[in-house]
């Protein structure tokens, strides 16, 4: 029984097994790990990507960007606890294959011991509220050093209601692409790809910072972006290993592909550099790491070290390229190349998970499914994710605009957004 | 009196300052400033995106002498500054009409 | 078997099942979580604390605040260790409702397999320390900048001995007011309504730093404190969740219920800000996570997440009246705003806790006890921390001012703590 | 049974009991705590010892320093992965007393459901990476600021395969020292001493930075030193308690000791600062930290806190003195005085550990072990790290330097390695 | 000679830089500084203490020119940093004795 | 016109500048410096490295105002910046030949 219980939905790689479904008993030991995965996953948005992304931007702006990261984490968590987690991961009763139901709004019937699989739902809730916290607090290095306060809080919130929650259902919440058996064990589609894709979106919308590309705008503080990117790569293991609901060999795979995937992403992207610019960078290690990270997200639960060494290594390539062309030849200003990183990883990890499940040590597809089918699937669930995320998160920001305003004057551009916005400065040396 | 103004390369600092407490310079006052001439600087890439530093790291001194020591003073401050280099850096001379001494009061020479 | 010492205390939903009283086990899975939140609480004092209080005084200033931090972990870790312990947790015989014994000095008593309730009780002993540490360090914030180094630490010494011990004690330590059934889960009474009346006593026994309130003082650092406010709120599961000392429904609803507080809090207060000022800051949006968690702690493992949401509403609002009361009515220069945050929190979150345990999905009461009785009680333990540690902090500093003296001298205030106290300077960029 | 498994481990204090090996079951416990520790050891390399050492250089090298931390943990992840791994744990056959087999390159045999003792293989392959990891990038503290990115790379991974992998098998890989059951419990050899000495020959072959000791060298941003300081002590729980490999009664009290250590060494610098120097430093307080948890380290699973207390005070003295010793008498630039604190602390501890298992609440010694003959084993411990470290790392560095050159040229070095080897600079405030 | 002194706000520099190097200026020192002037400061707010902060960001160039080049260096300074906004900045010209190129010892001019 | 260029102890400048608002200076522009002079700096420890740290910081005013004015703001300055202790600081005035305000290209007394 033991055995069964515990190995069971490591060889299904996910959380539920039918049989945990039927007697629910507590496990202590996936409690301790998921209490310490949410701590992580946490750990990451706060402070590790705000760290990542304040060192980026312009010592004015700095704090403007800490702001929106610690701002969307706030705000988020409210909405995820009132409702959000309900439409998620409520019942959707006729509607479900599309969004969850209200049953579960203020976290009504959940009680000190309900159970969610092996743990107590009150950890599930908290640890898929890190996630939904991450995501739109990625989107915000898409439109950093421009966008009013007031503005980017409305639109993280809309977008977490109507771009964030319906994904996650679809993909985690048994919706559609649930059941059509899409293979994403930590959020390439719910969450890098979603991101990317909205990040670019907004920047296309927003358009670019004033003087972009002429004036240099160099990160204001690399060593800052260092220490975010160190948390980033820690938290990671939460976010994925974590992802396995338990303590076991599925989330000991998972943390050791992840943890694969982010060196070999660093490792090419800094090879990348070394021969097209002569001299490897620091920040384009840390961003290879992401790119890695990013990608075998999806896939953590489901390949093998070597399939993870592949994926890291397609990682770092196309997102360096990615970032080259976005930037040099689309001129397109997604500050900090988060469709790029994200969005480019988030996919190619999406539609490798369906790949390398199958091969090199990988767990093998659900019953009835092959190679073949799964990609098909996996590139369903990215079409899916490209479409919604990107009209819809159009629409959110011209509505957006029209009641707010999406950017700050020219003037306060100039001058800031930490003193404009925030009446603070971030140094005072 | 004048007021010698040298621009100089930083890691020069201390070598200065130290030639000139030797001649008997009392006191200085510098500045780190960023420097723009004939010496080229260095490019910075991140992410792909390359950006030219034209200017460079220098430091400003600047000493208030009489108008009888100043050959010397930047006799020895070319000595001490000096690598041979591009970019090793300039010496102004301006008039300085009047010193004075907060703590105590005392002007012209007495200040310095 | 197995099963039984697994499952028991989870089902129960707190630490100590009778079960295990009776026969104490080990539980493995319990032992993981306390490891980690015993590194999560360490994690807030070191760097979390000290770079959110560092990051708050002038450049000058910064590495005599971390050293405090840092030695006051270090050397109340000893003392901890040496005889604090034992008289927080040892039994002190017919004392026992006031003071514990001498039986665990130097840890006697405590082997490799000694267990307290379903853990090693060295686990506890580490898990305990932390909290102790961290109490003294956030007194630091009331004396800062103006503080001599000596005179801090024996002050800190003392005073985790005469005020910080018999208050654990009493609630903690089978003490008077634990046998009153007061409810204080992760240390309302005993950390922060403690540390906030100290701190208050400290400011106005050293006095205003020069220049207050004319001359700003403005922070040095806000990225520096914007990452120790995001460890803290990280290392706030482990302070909170860690206090079920078992990893199953408690701990996890512990851990939400913990988010709600930070996130509401921060929320309200910026809000306060935003009418109040025009424009919400991250030093008031961090302060009002700082606020929303201290005034959860105690209510942590009672309430509900409904509960969670007006304890941290309440809190963002209360701390913030009291931070401009305290700063430009009674122009009390508690540097840091200790007292209007953790003291007022502390205060306010103990009392919520005995009424929002009986309603909104808290957990109830004890036998025999109503909502009203239990506010008495919450209210005696307010009363009685306040005036102990009001009192005895007062004498402390009288005492430490006639052997070392309290305060540096006006020069050395002027160069800053850094160069005189310490020989170093912060940066040298 | 069950108490079986769980204490033997226990009593024995190392990984894994005679009996876990017969009948292997997965401890989900064990793996939590494990999982959670690896994460714990990762941080302390990034960001915790990337912040440590890039405060204490020059603003100019600062980004050197952390891309070195950095580029080593992604390339050692990589090669631990494909071959190194295999080398330090695989079965050796005949030559099993000096170096592992070939036989889990790649991972091979090594899947999800893969167990060593009671956790999964993944699990452990993780955790001993992040000991391959943090090794030599302790060694970046010898030849900072002067050595060539690419001349770096190839020496740590060439000293990744011949320095350490064999040593980490001696004595963890069932190697000759492993069966003269000598008492390394988290890595005074392996890891202390291994990367004090590697530093310290470093520091020799490249020879002093320009202009040492004459110009003044000081640290760029001591706050950024004390971040990451804070880092390593919380990340070093996972380091020593996680070497237990099970989340019981060894790991508790290695975690106390650890601290105890940790603790007592700062105190008890900062006093020989106090007299000698007049004033206690922020630096000197967390090298004494450091100092006490690398001496602590080898003794952490066998020694009892009041042994604990005496080791810590032992390596604050200790490691004060020898850092004055090198840096003003010998006048080596070992510049971040890697040997002085991990060298001399890795050595002192490993005797400790032979002297201490036996007494004041140490575990005792394994049968057949007095304290005499389990002093002698531990000096052939240290003895053999010496030789094998110096000596080959000699070498290496000898074949480095002909093949690319060690060192940067003196205009370089005078510029600083953040623009001339990576094109960035730390900060544009 | 004379030493033209410019006091322009931050983001201008780029633009000044450029022109003067198309009317030929081979070199300048910048230096970062604060200004008090008409042009008023903002607000800081910090847990409700306000602090007005009168100082403003500005940035200083100092260049050394020939006398028959002041008029033009004055007039493409004016021009490239002028925004019509108050906290334009000001330019000053002070005399200028002797100027050395520390590593040619060349002086006069030549050293500019 | 003259430019005086004071260089006082740092926790002074706000005295100062409060000071020579109130005989009605308009502007002036402020520089962080690092001075040498009598005062004596401090000694940093680290890891038992010693390092005499002679360069004390100190903040530059440069206040361009007319002939008339000057003894006025000399007197002001020294009497705001005053403090008795040594390394209180000097004054120091050069002539002023020009002076142009950016924004209207206005010249003379009318740019101050
Ligand atoms: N005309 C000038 N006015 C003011 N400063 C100047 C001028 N020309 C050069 N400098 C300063 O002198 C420094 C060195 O000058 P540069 O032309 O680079 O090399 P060199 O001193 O060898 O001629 C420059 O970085 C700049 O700070
Ligand atoms: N009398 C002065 N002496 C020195 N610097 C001045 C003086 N007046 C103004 N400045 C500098 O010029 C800058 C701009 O002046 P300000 O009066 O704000 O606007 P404007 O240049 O439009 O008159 C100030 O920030 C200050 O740095
Ligand atoms: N000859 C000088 N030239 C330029 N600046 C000077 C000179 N002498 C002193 N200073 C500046 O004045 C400051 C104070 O001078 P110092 O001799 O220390 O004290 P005091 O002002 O009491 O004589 C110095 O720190 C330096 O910045």
């Amino acid at each position: 029984m033991t055995r069964r219980r515990l190995f069971i939905p490591v060889l299904l790689g996910f959380p539920f097994s039918a049989w945990a479904a039927d007697v629910p008993v507590l496990n202590a030991a996936d409690t301790a790990w998921m209490l310490t995965s949410s701590a992580l996953v946490l750990f990451m948005t706060l402070p590790g990507l705000a760290l990542f992304y304040g060192g980026l931007v312009r010592t004015k702006n700095v704090l403007s960007v800490l702001m929106q990261c610690f701002a969307i984490t706030a705000v988020v968590s409210i909405a995820w606890v009132v409702l959000a987690y309900s439409l998620a991961f409520g019942d959707g009763g006729n509607n479900n294959a599309w969004l969850g139901g209200v049953n579960k709004a203020l976290m009504a019937t959940i009680g000190v011991n309900t159970l969610k699989g092996t743990i107590p739902e009150t950890v599930f809730v908290m640890f898929q509220m890190t996630f939904a916290i991450i995501t739109p607090a990625l989107v915000v290095g898409g439109f950093a050093e421009r966008m009013k306060f007031s503005a980017m809080l409305l639109f993280s919130v809309l977008w977490l209601f109507v771009v964030y929650v319906p994904i996650c259902h679809w993909v985690w919440g048994n919706g559609w692409l649930q059941k059509m058996n899409i293979l994403d064990f930590a959020g390439g589609t719910v969450v890098h790809i979603n991101a990317g894709v909205a990040a670019l979106v907004a920047a296309l919308v927003l358009g670019q910072r004033r003087g972009f590309p002429q004036t240099p705008m160099p990160p204001h503080n690399l060593t800052m972006t260092m220490a975010g990117a160190g948390m980033l790569w820690v938290g990671w293991f939460g976010f994925n290993a974590g992802s396995a609901v338990s303590a076991g060999g599925s989330a000991g795979m998972a943390m050791l592909v992840t943890h694969i995937g982010a060196a070999t992403g660093a490792i090419v992207w800094s090879f990348c550099e070394w021969v097209r610019f002569k001299k490897p960078s620091v920040l384009g290690a840390v961003t290879g790491m992401v790119a890695g990270l990013g990608t075998i997200t999806p896939a953590s639960g489901y390949v093998g070290p070597m399939g993870a060494l592949i994926i890291g290594a397609l990682a770092g390539a196309a997102c360096f390229f990615a970032t080259q062309f976005v930037k040099r030849v689309l001129r397109i200003d997604d500050s900090l190349d988060v469709f790029s990183v994200h969005g480019v990883g988030g996919a190619l990890g999406t539609l490798c998970a369906g790949v390398f499940a199958g091969v090199l040590g990988g767990v093998g597809y659900a019953q009835g499914m092959t190679m073949g089918k799964q990609v098909w699937v996996q590139l369903a669930g990215i079409g899916a994710t490209l479409v919604w995320s990107g009209g819809v998160t159009w629409g959110l920001l011209k509505i957006v605009d029209a009641i707010l305003g999406l950017r700050v004057t020219a003037e306060q551009e100039t001058e800031g957004l930490d003193t404009v916005l925030h009446n603070e400065t971030g140094y005072n040396l | 009196m004048r007021l010698v103004i040298a621009v100089i390369k930083p890691y020069k600092l201390e070598d200065v300052r130290a030639a000139l407490s030797e001649i008997g310079v009392q006191g200085m006052t510098v500045t780190e400033v960023k420097g723009f001439g004939r010496q080229k600087g260095h490019t910075e890439l991140y992410r792909g995106a390359e950006y030219v530093v034209d200017f460079l790291p220098k430091v400003k001194i600047e000493i208030a002498v009489e108008a009888a020591q100043v050959e010397r003073v930047i006799e020895t401050i070319t000595r001490a500054a000096h690598t041979g280099k591009i970019g090793d850096g300039k010496i102004f001379v301006c008039p300085l009409e009047h010193v004075v001494r907060v703590r105590t009061g005392e002007t012209g020479k007495d200040a310095l």
